[in-house]
């Protein structure tokens, strides 16, 4: 556990890394970036708060288990929006020209518009989910393993 | 179905084993032929090793290296060259990949 | 049916995909509900397995574009090259894809005991499933890129299972070799994949295979992917990790370890001749391959007697056995570009090479469950302190019996089958190969006879009374493949006929195989 | 021809990774350092790869705010991105070996903690 002031200034930048870690996940399409980074932005979070409050302390509010469940989940995400394009073909991308996220990314100078993308937003949200959730657990486990504690199953 | 044929010939495993039978039943034939003076759990069955005390069943049993002794025996030199490139080091095993890979290239370069 | 049959390409990775993702959440309701679900799917994907075999053997091969409007749509409109990921399968690759099934739910069945006991059981069945997928994507995958990605896939999830059992120190020193060698080897593949594409510009094999030049960097980039994929398949001088992981996996998982190397192999055959084949000569790889083949066989097999653990042995045999596989088709890649000699014996070579794969996925599976099956029993794999072992576990000896004259190529058994096509079509191009392949086969069957007669035969030891037989469903996990061997070796020539022969003509026939991705292509 | 050397500069920068990468896993024992050595190989292969996509000029692969001109090549880029994944997953599996291993040998060196040979 480190000083007061760097575990009250880890509090308060967990929120903004937590936020920008979204932000590159939801973005996935439009701009640079995805899932994969997003998540990987969240992981780093985790690690911040780690290393600010030591891995015995953040074993008390992050379970593993629960971990493992969204990781699941996020993975379940991604191949059920895969198997829900099997009316037409395996990750046949089924949401492009329906009202829910139908429009194509407009090329050109422009903000960019995240209602477009058809099921590729999902997917990056759930890969989002699985990476933050798989990362964030590799460290802790990591975290606890060089403490020489082994993870609850 | 069962008939493979290639090129030259053919493999049936049917016949195979239909001569298989076959002599199985001469070979039980004459064994039926032969004398019955053989009686289990007399002195006849008992093993005999020149005289020498015979250990018991437990302790009769060869472990597994002393199987085929005499062929490691003979051929220790190629087992010592062998064991040399064998090390269990990772190290070692990437080493061979890079020269085998850079063999390969120099070889194939060369033909190619 | 015809929409099973439609998507089975990409069900037959999805669905073992969906079972490795919901594992962990299942498992909340209970293990036994959690294996029954493995099951079920595995044996789904199985079904679909066959309704694709059943599908190709009749029409042909099948493509599958991911994401397309029709599957066979695999040069999208105003393209004039194939863009998106796609699953091509032809005669090889639903072989593979055919050896690695039956593998699989005979290692999965066999596992259910063999992990009961043991804590992570939800990795466990998730990896497994993950490893399955591997395998079969890297069977069924039709770009380069992807064949990449499915051989990480397979080499992280087998790397994850070989150390599965984290409580035994030579368990993670097995694992971590294994890992080690796979990325190394994946890497190679990576910067060979980038010369092509900074070439060619292009990732489909078809397309590549449509475009070859066959210049200098060609070369390097099929040196690079040919070894790589040798030291994926453990071919000597490049097996040493190989004893070292498949002594050490759990039950079950040494047999797919074994089929994902098979897979390698058949990656290999992908590149050296549909990538490579066509209008350039063939007989330097021809040659490279089969001296590898011959020195697994001969290294191999003379390090295989001289092991006493039992795993170890039997995993030099695995090496030893590759070669016969290395040789048959190296044979037939020698002589691809003559005709005559193709004709003559080049076919009969690949065949016997083709028919060894899944031989010997069979009975080298069923050969390690079976020493897996020992060591469950008495917690030892050294064969010095084993002995009479066959009074108290008679299915395990009767299964250990068919293994080994099954991969000792003794008469009436599918491995003679196999060998006997090596034997006789290797002689006629070089009947030096011939001979080291026979002396081989003998010395494979003196070193079963070593541990069938340390193992299994002797009086009954004091330590090893209370020894049981093994649990049923290790029982049928082992009886699935041993029933596998005995059709195979009754049917040889169906199963020619009907899987191998279509195997080895999608090999041949390169032209049919860019034809079916790049037919539209003026 | 001047103008081109320029170009050359990542194709050497990778040479030199994969020379070092090659020297570190083959002549350090410590397997840390064989892990480090392999992640350096890795980057040498991704720079290899995303190298070759690279056009004179050329503008980020960006469809949202793109200027006129010629775009570097986005496919590469997207490979690497996949490899870099796995890399990822490579590296924390190998790193979780090795923890493992020092605990049941008490050392990471290779060829002091090896159990397996022959």
């Amino acid at each position: 556990m480190l000083s007061k002031i760097v575990r009250t200034i880890s509090d308060q930048l967990i929120l903004f890394i937590l936020i920008y870690g979204l932000y590159i996940i939801i973005h996935g399409h439009v701009t640079p970036g995805g899932g994969f980074q997003g998540g990987a932005v969240i992981a780093s979070g985790v690690v911040m708060m780690i290393v600010a409050f030591g891995s015995g302390e953040i074993k008390k509010s992050l379970r593993e288990r629960h971990l493992s469940v969204v990781e699941s989940s996020g993975a379940l995400i991604f191949i059920g929006m895969a198997f829900a394009g099997m009316g037409t073909l395996f990750f046949y991308n089924f949401l492009v020209g329906t009202p829910v996220f139908g429009g194509i990314p407009p090329t050109g100078p422009n903000p960019g518009d995240v209602w477009t993308g058809g099921v590729i937003p999902l997917m990056n949200f759930g890969v989002g989910l699985k990476v933050s959730a798989g990362l964030s657990a590799v460290i802790l486990a990591m975290a606890l393993f060089s403490r020489g504690e082994e993870t609850e199953e | 179905m069962s008939v493979l044929t290639y090129g030259y010939a053919v493999w049936s495993p049917i016949v195979w084993l239909v001569v298989l039978v076959v002599l199985g039943l001469i070979v039980l034939y004459v064994r039926s032929r032969g004398q019955k003076r053989y009686k289990k759990g007399t002195a006849q069955t008992d093993v005999f090793i020149s005289g020498v005390q015979v250990p018991p069943a437990e302790q009769r049993h060869v472990p597994a290296h002393n199987i085929y002794w005499g062929f490691f025996e003979a051929l220790q030199g190629f087992y010592d060259t062998m064991m040399r490139p064998h090390t269990g080091i990772i190290n070692d095993y990437i080493l061979w990949l890079v020269a085998i890979v850079t063999l390969t290239v120099v070889v194939l370069v060369m033909t190619g | 049916m015809e929409f099973l049959t439609v998507h089975s390409p990409a069900l037959v990775v999805a669905v073992p995909l969906l079972a490795a993702f919901i594992t962990p959440l299942i498992s909340r309701i209970g293990n036994k509900f959690r294996d029954t679900v493995n099951v079920t799917f595995l044996s789904f994907a199985a079904f679909l397995m066959a309704v694709l075999a059943v599908d190709i053997y009749t029409s042909g091969t099948r493509i599958y574009t991911f994401g397309a409007t029709v599957p066979e749509l695999a040069i999208p409109e105003h393209y004039m090259v194939p863009v998106r990921i796609i699953f091509q399968v032809d005669g090889i690759s639903i072989f593979m894809g055919l050896t690695t099934t039956v593998v699989a739910l005979a290692a999965l069945v066999y596992s259910l005991q063999f992990v009961k006991d043991e804590t992570g059981q939800d990795r466990f069945y998730s990896l497994f499933m993950i490893l399955y997928v591997g395998m079969v994507g890297l069977e069924f995958t039709g770009d380069m890129f992807n064949m990449f990605v499915f051989l990480e896939i397979l080499s992280i999830a087998g790397a994850g299972l070989a150390s599965y059992r984290v409580n035994l120190a030579d368990a993670v020193e097995g694992g971590f070799k294994y890992i080690v060698i796979s990325a190394i080897s994946a890497l190679l593949v990576l910067f060979a994949i980038g010369i092509l594409y900074g070439e060619y510009n292009l990732l489909s094999i078809a397309a590549l295979a449509h475009n070859m030049q066959f210049t200098t960097l060609d070369m390097i980039a099929l040196a690079l992917l040919g070894i790589a994929f040798v030291m994926k398949l453990a071919g000597v001088p490049l097996h040493m990790w190989a004893p070292d992981t498949y002594a050490v996996a759990p039950a079950g998982i040494t047999p797919m370890i074994y089929t994902s190397s098979a897979a390698s192999m058949y990656a290999l055959y992908r590149i050296t001749f549909t990538l490579y084949g066509g209008h350039f000569d063939t007989t330097a790889i021809g040659w490279i391959v089969i001296i590898l083949g011959v020195l697994s066989m001969f290294i191999g097999v003379m390090m295989a007697i001289h092991q006493t653990d039992i795993k170890r042995l039997m995993a030099y045999h695995a090496i030893s056995q590759s070669g016969y596989m290395l040789l048959g088709v190296g044979v037939g890649l020698a002589v691809l570009t003559d005709p005559v000699a193709l004709a003559a014996y080049g076919r009969d070579a690949m065949n016997g090479g083709i028919f060894h794969i899944i031989n010997n996925a069979l009975y080298k599976g069923m050969l390690f469950l079976t020493a897996e099956a020992i060591f469950f029993r008495i917690g030892t794999r050294d064969l010095n302190r084993m002995g009479g072992l066959g009074h108290n576990m008679k299915w395990t000896t009767i299964f250990f019996i068919i293994g080994a004259l099954a991969i000792s190529g003794i008469p009436p058994f599918n491995g003679f089958a196999s060998k006997l096509l090596i034997y006789e079509s290797v002689f006629r191009f070089n009947p030096l190969l011939s001979v080291i392949a026979m002396f081989v086969s003998l010395v494979t069957l003196a070193s079963f006879t070593k541990v069938f007669y340390s193992a299994f035969t002797g009086p009954e030891m004091s330590a090893y009374k209370e020894v049981r037989e093994v649990p049923k469903s290790m029982l049928i996990g082992m009886g699935v493949m041993a029933a596998a061997i005995i059709f195979f070796s009754i049917f040889p020539g169906l199963v020619v006929n009907t899987i191998v022969a279509p195997a080895t003509n999608a090999l041949i026939d390169q032209a049919s195989y860019i034809n079916g991705v790049m037919g539209a292509v003026p | 021809m001047m103008p081109y050397i320029p170009y050359n500069i990542p194709f050497v920068a990778v040479a030199l990774l994969m020379g070092v990468s090659l020297f570190i896993i083959l002549f350090k024992r410590n397997l840390i350092k064989i892990i480090m050595g392999i992640a350096i190989m890795g980057a040498a292969v991704n720079l290899f790869v995303v190298a070759l996509g690279y056009r004179a000029g050329g503008v980020a692969p960006i469809y949202t705010s793109t200027p006129e001109g010629a775009m570097v090549l986005p496919v590469p880029q997207a490979l690497i991105l996949t490899s870099i994944v796995i890399a990822v997953s490579v590296i924390a599996l190998m790193l979780t070996m090795v923890i493992h291993t020092y605990r049941h040998t008490g050392d990471i060196d290779a060829k002091k903690s090896r159990l397996l040979k022959g």
